[in-house]
């Protein structure tokens, strides 16, 4: 029989676009979950949504988990959504033009152009500000940042409120297509470096609870995320179509191009207790959560009882 | 002069004696909806103009676009979904707001003293910043209808509640006096002075107030939703999609002015004595004293 | 002065008096605005108040209303000081206070209802109560809709139609004409002869308190207190008309007028 | 009944010639700021009461912990700092704000036909949520200063708006007309008669709008900033920390109060003429007419 | 009727007249309040206007004070028809206009301010109206803090105080005690023959009529129409209180008293 499941997630960005190809392209059914999937404010909304517990799982950044943890909250990792970084620095166009290192320049020259520009992120704490914000530290380069909804930033890249802007697809396609930027480093491409690239942009999560009571369920989703892998290696135009049901305003070269920059990156499933501790590891230098360094990171796992 | 120009000539009086307005020979109304019409017709037009003439397209959208977005919305089926989400949401919030500021306002604004203690509570509810709460509305209330209710009404609660508070306190307290010399009860003085009295300013609060029960239910959407005016809206914003937000906010203002007038034909009927044509004629003409 | 026992006594002999100002005195901030007034009005009598204008006529019923309260001294009402408002009275203000949301049955009706007179009677009673003003056909107007006369011919009927004890009235004819003030005044003889109900009236006609009073009050200027008090001993029943061709009439007109003049 | 239970029975009165009170003999005042001091202890014994009784910490703080929260945002020495980003931004857009409201408020109040004219489009824009419209906003005045002070001015602009034109279209016309008559020119009758008429009613709506001037500043500050009150109140919600969320909000909510406090002292110098205690005593009895 | 030239005739000898009601009637929805009433009020007139209440007399100083149209006639000012307000007249309405958040001497200031008079002249100007309405030490008061008497002669102070030529009086004294009613009475009579101003004046009071009057016209039932209309010829200068005991006195308030009374 099929179980109903709220799911929510924290935006519309293909960060979260695994979760929409497992609920299109029927592998959630298959199954036996019906979800019904929810779209929040931001990651950070969907965390708090499922705290409240008005949705059995929520979709957001590991980084949420550890600070839900750091206040006393009992949520556990599913699973992971999105590999590594789903965002990517986009300049405007003058600052662009003007820049004496080539595009295809190594990463950390191009890092050390940006000294002294206004970047535009989603907020101090963002997945996106962190680990630019570190690569920059460990260069001593000055980047102004400055923090702003991701739906204002291609309007203020235009104006040129800001020489650049941080974000996640599709606001750096928008910042791009509309304001005649230029991206100019990848991160969804993987191009920072080892050292400050998250683990994970999105992971799947549920109350300790909720999974100690309903461990069938658990099995189930940790099932479909194992046949997303599958299905994004076996059938590239399933999941193509999945995905021009999920976001049905984009077109067919634009469903494409997501799907080769974002696929591989929906298909890692597995999250290890090796990258908890690395995410544990960037908030504990950063200092930026208090009470983290009291966190067991075991308990942040969801184990197979 | 002649009579025929001082006839076109004589304005509508208001005097010392108005109220009603006497009857006059001719009359010259220039259609107020058609006057209405032209404005919004030419505000459409400067729109057009300004996007094809610019190239704001990306930025400001244009008034064909949002139509084309807006047949689009309906053909998929979802219009009519979102609109009952959203307007179930705003409804159940206004009313529970408006009912809530209303009852609270008066007697707050009525029981002086009560009113005094608890003035300064009220304000700081009501200095907060709603939206700062969104995220503790969500850990209070969760993601479901009752969020967006509960928005809705707080919003309205507040806009409706300040101005019945502050009429009410303008009731006039030597009216009261008298119609209790009259014999009236307590309650009676309410019931028959005080509410109609303050109707003026509780109507005031609700037309205040009414719009803000859809942006409450709209906030409520953008915190979390899968489906409403509010999550189109955002859904738009996400893929600057600039005509779908255009189109969102454009229904969100039909609904509000549909609200809206719909309130004022309220307003009417209560304020009718205002106005009212009552017809003295006949009847009274034949009992001169 | 009190009656022996706490309960209302019936016997007409033994009755205590309906109103009764002892020292009473009203001040507003440092202005003394009316008293020391002492004064009693025995039941069912027709006392009338004159004195110059902003004496403290208006101030003197408030008192009895209960919509004042004395600074010093104190309002007996039927035995019992006047402590909140007093609704026993019957009070026809200087200030119209006409709502201006009902039409003029409506106020009319206003005090039926606060009272939970049965139905039935509302709609006659108001009926009859208007036809006594003259404002027959009126009776779907709105306040604003009336002229100044009419206006206060709505609040006398206001009043008159749920008949009270005791009637407070000021200058409640002022901007009534001649004709119909004369009407009123044969109307308001007969209620009183009718209902034995106390009468308490403010006026700067002094023919009209000729007219209607047992006893007039002159009261001197600010502030006003007791200057003057004037039985008028003139034949009852009296015809409004008739009795100014009484040989004592002008001769009252005349003692008041100087008492006034003397202020 | 002895003269003396009956003076400290006898109430103040109120009454058909009320206005002023009459002086009494004596008087029991019960100071009003101590029982709302007293209201307001008792609130927050509550608060941290049942915070503690059912660990309800996470979810809604207590007030020891957002004292705790304070002390470490002052020590930290961002507190001045924010305070002052957010109260300039809110100040400046509540003077653009609320002096657009009430003057344009007035004016179509006024101006019957236009505002009849115009009244629908307003009540479009009213309609719209400002938040939605971020995006422009960014466009129109980008990320810096500006941006919060059009945001707050555009919300406050609303409300007083709002408030000014309804209390404006009551001013009495007959009162008008009798100025007029008395020999006012038309920006006469403005000035001296129906600015002060509705001087009430534009109080109400910067009553109203005040606190939104800061509920706009900072929505400003939640889509594009690096420092003040709302600022701090995102970056803690994105750490779950309800705490450093309350000590945000009632930041605010302090500052809203204090605003409201000088507003209230310039309302009763405003509207002096409804409570004045003026002297007519001595001067008054010598010159008995 | 018209002067041969559109300007201002200097001679008194040509003067045309003050006010000319051709035929005017005016009405309230399908209910006809007054007229058609056809009058002249000479300049210089003291014209005083009876009529039972209702009858549309504070509607006849309306359509002067262009506070209201007439739905047929015209109602000529100064030669030419009244379109819209007429800041002309002095208007001492019925209701009372006082603003409450002026003091007494702020009310009473108020057109002085309005018309531009000199600054140096407006505190003695209100200064001595007040004191002619015996107001003298009520100056810092507010509205509220009057007797209803005391409202109404700030209501006066406020029309005198800028010597308008025309007055429009509508029961200007229906609330003043018999005595200051006679030294307002003499102040108008005063007033009149000092400045030639014309007065158009409404009451209630016979006696106050014939005292003031040149000419009284008498208005019929509602709709008031003009039944008659009586010259007073008493001596001039008259004094108020002598003028009574005139042995026409008396028949002419008799006139008056059966011209009303067979409405
Ligand atoms: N609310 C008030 N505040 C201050 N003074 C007041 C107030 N009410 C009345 N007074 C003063 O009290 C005095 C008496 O007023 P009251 O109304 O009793 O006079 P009155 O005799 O009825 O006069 P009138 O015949 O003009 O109606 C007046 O001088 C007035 O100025
Ligand atoms: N605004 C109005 N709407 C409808 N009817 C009106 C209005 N104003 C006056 N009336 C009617 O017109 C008639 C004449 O009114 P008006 O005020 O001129 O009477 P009046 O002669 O001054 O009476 P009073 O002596 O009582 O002041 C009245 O019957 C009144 O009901
Ligand atoms: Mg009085
Ligand atoms: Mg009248």
């Amino acid at each position: 029989e099929t179980v109903p499941l709220k799911v929510v997630i924290g935006s519309n960005s293909f960060a979260y676009g695994g979760m929409r190809v497992a609920e299109h392209a029927g592998i959630l059914e298959k199954n036996g979950i019906k979800a019904e999937i929810v779209v929040a404010e931001s990651g950070n909304a969907a965390t708090t949504a499922l705290i409240s517990g008005s949705a059995e799982v929520a979709a957001s950044g590991p980084e949420q988990v550890i600070a839900a943890a750091a206040r006393g909250q009992k949520i556990v990792i599913l699973g992971n959504l999105y590999r590594g970084l789903s965002g990517s620095l986009v300049l405007s166009e003058p600052i662009a033009k003007k820049m004496t290192v080539k595009r295809d320049a190594p990463v950390v020259e191009r890092l050390r152009a940006l000294d002294g520009l206004t970047i535009a992120t989603p907020s101090a704490t963002s997945a996106y500000t962190v680990p630019l914000k570190t690569f920059a530290e460990m260069n001593d380069v000055k980047i102004n940042f400055t923090y702003m909804a991701q739906s204002a930033m291609p309007a203020a890249l235009k104006t040129g409120a800001i020489n650049g802007m941080m974000a996640g697809s599709p606001y750096t396609d928008a910042g791009v297509l509309a304001s005649g930027g230029t991206l100019w480093i990848d991160g969804t491409g993987g191009e920072l470096p080892e050292e400050v690239e998250p683990t994970s942009s999105t992971v799947l999560q549920t109350t300790e609870e909720f999974a100690k009571t309903n461990p069938d369920v658990v099995k189930r989703l940790i099932k479909s995320l194992e046949d997303l892998k599958e299905m994004i290696a076996q059938d590239p135009d399933g999941v193509k179509a999945a995905m021009s049901k999920a976001y049905p305003k984009l077109d067919k070269s634009t469903i494409d191009s997501v799907f080769e920059r974002n696929s591989a990156n929906w298909a890692q499933p597995e999250y290890t207790m090796a990258q908890i501790q690395k995410e544990l590891g960037f908030v504990k230098t950063q200092g930026r959560i208090q009470g983290a360094d009291k966190i067991v990171p075991e308990s942040l796992l969801y184990s197979n009882p | 002069m002649s009579m025929n120009t001082a006839a076109v000539n004589s304005r509508k009086a208001t005097g010392a004696h108005e109220g009603r307005a006497p009857t006059q020979r001719k009359s010259w109304a220039v259609p107020l909806g058609l006057q209405q019409l032209l404005v919004f017709v030419s505000l459409l037009a400067t729109w057009q103009i300004t996007s094809l003439y610019f190239s704001l397209d990306f930025w400001i959208s244009s008034p064909v676009a949002v139509y084309q977005e807006f047949i689009r919305w309906y053909a998929s089926g979802t219009l009519l979904n979102d609109l009952r989400m959203t307007l179930t949401a705003a409804g159940s919030g206004f009313v529970i707001g408006s009912i809530g500021g209303a009852i609270i306002g008066f007697l707050l604004g009525w029981i002086r003293k009560l009113g005094d203690l608890l003035e300064p509570l009220i304000l700081s509810l009501y200095s907060l910043p709603k939206v700062a709460l969104a995220p503790l509305f969500v850990l209070w209330f969760g993601i479901g209808i009752t969020n967006k209710i509960m928005f809705a009404a707080i919003i309205v609660f507040f806009m409706v509640f300040f101005t019945t508070f502050q009429g009410t306190r303008q009731v006039d307290r030597d009216m009261i006096t008298n119609a209790r010399l009259l014999g009236a009860s307590k309650f009676q003085t309410w019931t028959r002075i005080a509410i109609p009295y303050s109707s003026i300013w509780v109507i005031t609060g609700l037309r205040i107030g009414l719009p803000y029960a859809l942006i409450g239910a709209i906030v409520g959407e953008f915190v979390a939703a899968n489906a409403g005016v509010g999550y189109r809206i955002k859904e738009a914003t996400s893929y600057f999609n600039t005509s779908g937000v255009f189109a969102g906010l454009i229904m969100l203002m039909l609904i509000s002015f549909t609200l809206l007038g719909i309130l004022k034909l309220i307003e009417k009927r209560v304020l009718y004595w205002q106005t009212a044509e009552v017809a003295l004629g006949e009847d009274a003409s034949k009992h001169i004293p | 002065m009190h009656a022996p026992t706490g309960s209302v006594d019936a016997g007409a002999g033994l009755r205590r008096p309906a109103i009764d100002f002892r020292d009473a005195s009203v001040r507003f901030g440092d202005f003394t605005a009316m008293g020391p007034v002492n004064l009693t009005v025995e039941r069912g009598e027709f006392l009338v108040i004159v004195g110059p204008s902003g004496c403290g006529k208006s101030t003197l019923l408030n008192l009895v209303a209960g919509t004042l309260q004395p600074f010093t001294g104190e309002t007996i009402f039927n035995g019992a000081p006047v402590e909140g408002l007093n609704p026993a009275v019957g009070y026809i203000t200087q200030k119209n206070y006409c709502l201006p949301w009902l039409t003029v049955e409506g106020n009319v009706r206003l005090p039926l209802e606060f009272r939970r007179f049965p139905k039935a009677q509302v709609a006659s009673l108001a009926a009859s109560a208007l036809e006594r003003v003259g404002l027959r056909g009126f009776e779907k107007a709105y306040p604003r809709q009336l002229s100044g006369g009419m206006l206060q011919r709505v609040m006398i009927a206001r009043t008159l139609v749920y008949e009270p004890d005791i009637y407070l009235m000021d200058e409640p004819f002022g901007s009534l004409d001649a004709l119909l003030r004369t009407k009123m005044h044969d109307e308001i003889l007969h209620l009183w002869k009718d209902t034995d109900a106390t009468f308490v009236f403010v006026t700067h006609d002094l023919a009209e308190a000729v007219t209607l009073a047992d006893r007039v009050v002159v009261m001197s200027g600010r502030p006003g207190q007791v200057k003057l008090t004037l039985d008028i001993d003139l034949p009852r029943p009296r015809d409004v008309v008739d009795i100014q061709s009484n040989p004592r009439f002008g001769g009252y007109i005349k003692t008041l007028w100087e008492a006034l003049d003397l202020n």
